[in-house]
């Protein structure tokens, strides 16, 4: 014969009970520890049954009944609105028991016609979720059961700089411009970038010696557009009060400084 | 590229012992700058599960891929590391698991059906917060219900690979229930 | 109590690989319900990192104790799994970036004009750290304040010979992002 479940009805001063004393008075804190235990009228009505050895195809309905309306009574003394599931089985099984009193016309009972078959079938059903739900409870759970793998990996190393492309840039800048609304005062060319990047070039090359001749800040080999570029950043150098131009005398060498 | 098949395993170990998560052989193949094929994975994978047998980790196959854990027999020492273990869930928590893991799909008025009480959302969420549940879908009926089936982390959770591995249904007292043709 | 050496070094194995945190001797001691001597310890955590040499993870022994960790020649094989999205810059890096290099040389205080906004002392180092941009000078006004220019560090990450490969502006351009995104 399969296992019998036997989980305690009630823990009272922390003593496991697996039968309830029917025969005893049940103080009030026990009854709401006792209903606790059970999952619903299916599962009392599953304890009732398998407690008794009853047969659940052939469940004796008065019996049955009785106790559980012993049951469903110290539970509605306690906690009416936790016992309102319970009353409507109650009220099922009195159903049942009513119809099954009544006379047969059939000589033969047909197996469908059994007013206990659907209650049967609720019963097995949940018996059988109720076993799963034991077995998946057995089940080892990652984690809390058997510990993971981890080893450590080094995260400094994987951590990556942010990426910008050119069209984050462009995507930038425009947004300045939105926002600034000057699109027009601050439209930038292609030849002004140019000249820009030689204005800091030539910054930075002043940056270590202080001044340069005029002459050496050119490139000649990169050609006549190069050498105006250059040109027209030396200017804006000297407008923008970065660098000052200086001769001594005429013809002789010029120098850029920067200014201050 | 000339990286040998030792050496491949060496790469594969590492990723698997560095990774909390399964890995599949999708994730895996992406280890390599060179294409490994779906065989010669498996088999190395399966040669890493040979060499690890008989220690206290193992390399198992879960539903989302391989992984390695510590084997049963070896969690009591490292429970003395951490003693408290997490609580386990309720009767309701883990009987509305069961139906949903061999019903599904199914509804929250399914679940109450088969239990015969009303599922609170607690224990809904609890299951969803795990990760261990989720919406798939709803039923076209009134109050369009949501459908709640089980994940594949749940399986991962249990080192199943499939609900296959499910514990099988087993009835009750099966010996009980004769045939109800005798009077009451 | 009869467990061997070799058991003991396999408890001591499943331990250290589950756990992230170094496990000092002390903690490592806790495995066991019987006296294990540090010396003992010592020696088959040895004996341990021996037998791992050579392969894609490592026993150490580090400050706080030892661990199992992914040796350093395999971390470029695991990047490749979790090519996480790069984080991005803030708005006022980026814009601050656009503006040195479309206008530059310029201070401080031009950004803020253009900007409206003051800028953090943050977003220049920021760029500067990253090798962007640098001080090509001081202007020459009270408080000479630095000038900023962009640097051939930022044209060779952006794959450029030169600032005039810049995207060019184009007044098409320029109506089409006119307020995209505009905030206060």
């Amino acid at each position: 014969m399969p296992e019998v479940v036997e989980s305690p009805v009630a823990r009272i001063h922390g003593e496991p009970m697996v039968q309830l004393p029917l025969d005893l008075y049940i103080p009030p804190d026990a009854l709401e520890v006792f209903l606790e235990t059970f999952e619903g009228p299916l599962d009392l009505l599953l304890y009732l049954i398998r407690r008794q050895n009853l047969d659940v195809l052939n469940i004796p309905m008065a019996e049955l009944t009785r106790q559980y309306m012993s049951y469903v009574e110290l539970m509605s003394a306690g906690q009416l609105e936790l016992a309102g599931e319970y009353l409507l089985m109650a009220a099922l099984l009195i159903e049942i028991k009513s119809r099954m009193l009544l006379p047969c016309r059939d000589e033969a009972i047909e197996e469908e016609s059994d007013p206990r078959a659907e209650l049967v079938r609720r019963l097995l059903e949940y018996e059988q979720m109720k076993l799963a739900a034991r077995r998946l409870d057995e089940q080892p759970v990652a984690g809390s059961d058997f510990a993971l793998v981890q080893v450590w990996l080094e995260q400094a190393a994987a951590k990556r700089l942010p990426e910008v492309g050119l069209d984050d840039l462009k995507q930038a800048w425009l947004a300045v411009l939105a926002r600034a609304r000057v699109n027009r005062h601050h439209k930038v060319s292609r030849e002004e970038l140019s000249v820009r990047e030689h204005m800091s070039r030539i910054l930075r090359l002043l940056q270590n010696a202080r001044f340069a001749e005029f002459a050496g800040l050119f490139d000649v080999a990169g050609g006549v557009p190069e050498l105006v570029v250059t040109f027209l950043a030396i200017l804006e150098l000297v407008r923008e009060s970065l660098v000052s131009v200086t001769q001594q005398e005429p013809f002789a060498p010029i120098y850029v400084k920067l200014q201050g | 590229m000339t990286v040998n098949l030792k050496e491949i395993k060496l790469v594969l170990e590492a990723a698997l012992l560095a990774s909390q998560e399964p890995l599949s052989l999708h994730a895996l193949k992406k280890l390599f700058d060179f294409e490994l094929s779906s065989d010669i994975l498996r088999k190395l994978l399966e040669e890493l599960r040979q060499e690890w047998s008989g220690r206290g980790v193992e390399l198992v196959n879960v539903a989302s891929g391989w992984r390695f854990q510590v084997r049963a027999e070896y969690q009591k020492y490292l429970d003395r590391l951490n003693p408290e273990k997490p609580p386990r869930y309720s009767r309701a928590v883990m009987e509305t698991l069961a139906i949903i893991a061999y019903k599904q799909p199914v509804t929250r008025g399914d679940i109450e059906d088969i239990r015969g009480v009303t599922v609170s959302s607690q224990v809904l969420k609890t299951l969803e917060g795990r990760g261990w549940i989720d919406t798939v879908g709803h039923r076209d009926v009134p109050g369009r219900p949501a459908l709640f089936a089980t994940t594949r982390q749940l399986l991962d959770d249990l080192g199943l690979r499939s609900l296959e591995e499910l514990p099988p249904l087993e009835q009750g007292d099966a010996s009980l229930f004769a045939l109800p043709h005798e009077e009451i």
